[in-house]
């Protein structure tokens, strides 16, 4: 099986060029890709559009910040896509001031939406959202008398995914509730970057408990920084 | 009558609907105090949208896995039996029917079944998070909510006026003043919880409010 | 956690009606609830839809039969929805003797559209069948200027699955490329009966590694045959 | 000219296309071959849509794993760093263009890209299988067969008469005549294999064959 480039945080984060749409594993900084977060912040690079669950949290009072919070605060998105800002203050501010587009999905469609985008499917239809702002724009189509809305694939350029383990081959096995996001975006994005906490052989993981195969992954990067 | 909010109530009076083997979605805030409830002879499987089957107790201090958080991001355990899922097999479950109850927040629910809990235009845009599949997809909706805001008002209302997390999705209102069950576009009063009474209710709520013979006063404490 | 009832392949069988929907997992027989084959075989109950990535194999000359193949022989179904009848020639006699309705689904919207009834979709659009008679009835969707076509869900009455291990709670593993369909399935029936090679006390998965949550499953079934 | 049907010539030629990394599905029968002669120093991954991903050798005599089969029911093995999944995965792998080439067997194919493998109305309707996703959802699609027909008629046609597996999706068609590229309605010969000849080719075919200047003549054996 070939093995992926093992690439330094900043090395890896360089692959996100100005304006690209990026894809952030995550559920409130739970199962985020840290280490490549702060390469990000490093590097500075702008004009992003993010999709991410949430916007993690940013404290303006405490200025506690977590996750993409480090992103969004450092003004590094045009847009976000997301289906919560809640425990973002800076995020509501943005878009308050109209500083920074703001596309609320909610979180199954965001999650389907990014599931079809990597399984070549045109949309779907869910009642989600029917009878709510959400419908704005939308086509709406009955099945069985039932009103639903087609919802379109949202795919990106770059996507940073965060694992418990990797083998060499790119294959990807998650941690409990650090799952969330992460399988899905690593379908849905041109160029895929995993970070993982441990990095194995190839021929190490058991073929039966691969939640992510290896054809989905480009570059490998060691986590460096496990905190929120 | 004097009025004392009383979440503890709402979470009493909620735990008791379910029976062993019900699978149930408790939103973050008050809906998360019902799981202190639910009686001992009765086994309830959490789901927690971020992806669990099983939630367990909060985890213990310096117990914390990071990895291992609940919708609300604090630090939870799984129990025995539990299983992980990722995001889109957590709303297909949601969004499948495979979820008995979802047991919400609220700003405003009215009386057709119309829940508002996601944003103040203009003053607080959280965003819907989870919410608008959890309504739309449990099978049973309970809306969990004190009676009143702050100010007084009644949160139950005639039409909803913040924009919608679901149209027509709630099936039970429970207050801190009783039971509603949402039928035909009208608020049922099924039980109401001692010392207040149905007209004190009915009094202070701008909806329609229908008390029928077979409401029952409960005392929960 | 509750633990699921564990039932003998006879009375596991009996939860299927006369005319109901079953869908089976299994590829090419490998995969399949051999056992509650077996059962719904010597039950004999008829008039059913079955829902099933293949017919497995019926050689008319050698009379070798695989799978569900044993359930064709014996006429239990009336209308068959699947992909391939290609290795069972008694379903091809059948559709052509036009005693048996077989309705031909391309795989991968086979698999997707069991999916979608599972996870609540409404339906979802997908480019395969464009420009072929899988065309016919079906809504043509523009999205991007690519055309799709709008498919629907597809659910059932009962589901057969065969896991590799169960905890007693219904947690289900699959094997290898005996996984297939069956995770699949196990969401979209209204009663799911699966039979597992060993049934093992509730914690004794690892939460990580289960394929299909507890919740989905309502009977459980010890295998007592792994013949194809 | 002598025509002798020549199937190892095909796996051949095609088994030549793949570099280092690609991810190849190779449907039942002749484009199986294929995975016999892809040369030593480069490794791609074979996908099989009944679920797995690092597809490797048939099983040996006496160690079959009945769990472990490829689409055509034979008990294989899997390499190191291959992995299982869903059907449902499987074939959103497929469709999302994970999949860089889809080798597939032929009844007719033609000069359209139009490809027709799974029914001959009347006579023979084996179904589709995963044939409509592979040929939609794969970046490039390879038509493998022989040239002619046992009857002697070309498999190559100006238009499918067969009811079509995917319309305008075929790249290029490899036969034990020559490698042909399907561009704009018409089949471009590209290479011609030794002792066959171009003018041949064009005579037998009732196709429109472009050959250009650089069509080169190759010699498989």
């Amino acid at each position: 099986m070939i093995e992926k480039p093992i690439l330094t945080p900043a090395e890896a984060a360089a692959k996100v060029q100005e304006g690209d749409a990026l894809m952030v594993g995550g559920f409130l900084a739970c199962g985020s890709p840290h280490t490549l977060i702060q390469a990000l912040k490093a590097k500075g690079t702008g004009r992003l559009t993010l999709i991410c669950n949430d916007t993690a949290a940013h404290d303006l009072k405490s200025g506690r910040i977590t996750g993409v919070g480090h992103l969004v605060a450092q003004r590094q998105f045009k847009k976000i896509v997301t289906s919560h800002i809640g425990l973002n203050q800076e995020t509501q501010r943005q878009m308050n001031a109209g500083e920074t587009e703001v596309e609320l999905v909610p979180q199954g469609t965001l999650a389907e939406r990014i599931r079809a985008a990597g399984a070549g499917l045109g949309g779907f239809l869910t009642p989600t959202g029917i009878g709510t702002e959400v419908e704005a724009g939308k086509n709406r189509i009955l099945v069985d008398n039932r009103p639903y809305l087609l919802e379109l694939p949202l795919k990106a350029d770059v996507a940073f995914i965060k694992a418990r383990k990797a083998d060499k081959a790119g294959n990807l096995v998650y941690a409990a509730t650090a799952r969330n996001f992460n399988p899905l975006m690593a379908t849905a994005a041109t160029t895929v970057i995993a970070e993982a906490e441990e990095i194995v052989e190839v021929g190490e993981l058991d073929p039966n408990e691969v939640h992510t195969p290896s054809i989905f992954v480009d570059v490998l990067v060691r986590a460096e920084r496990l905190e929120w | 009558m004097d009025y004392v909010a009383n979440k503890d109530i709402i979470a009493k009076r909620i735990a008791r609907i379910f029976k062993t083997g019900d699978v149930v979605n408790l939103g973050i805030g008050l809906p998360t105090l019902v799981a202190n409830y639910v009686p001992e002879d009765v086994t309830i499987i959490l789901q927690s949208e971020n992806g669990m089957m099983g939630l367990g107790p909060a985890a213990a201090k310096g117990e914390e896995d990071w990895d291992l958080i609940n919708a609300g991001s604090a630090p939870v355990t799984i129990l025995p039996g539990g299983c992980y899922f990722d995001s889109a097999t957590s709303f297909g479950i949601i969004r499948g029917g495979h979820v008995d109850y979802t047991v919400l927040g609220v700003l405003e629910v009215d009386q057709e079944g119309n829940l508002a809990n996601y944003k103040i235009p203009g003053k607080m845009v959280p965003g819907m998070g989870g919410a608008m599949d959890l309504t739309t997809g449990a099978r049973v909706v309970i809306a969990a909510t004190l009676h009143f805001e702050p100010s007084g008002t009644s949160r139950l209302k005639r039409r909803c006026t913040l924009p919608l997390t679901a149209a027509r999705e709630v099936n039970y209102v429970v207050t801190d003043l009783g039971f509603f069950e949402v039928v035909g576009d009208r608020f049922f009063l099924r039980e109401c919880f001692a010392p207040y009474t149905p007209e004190w209710i009915q009094e202070k709520t701008d909806a329609t409010i229908v008390v029928t013979n077979d409401c029952k006063i409960v005392n929960l404490d």
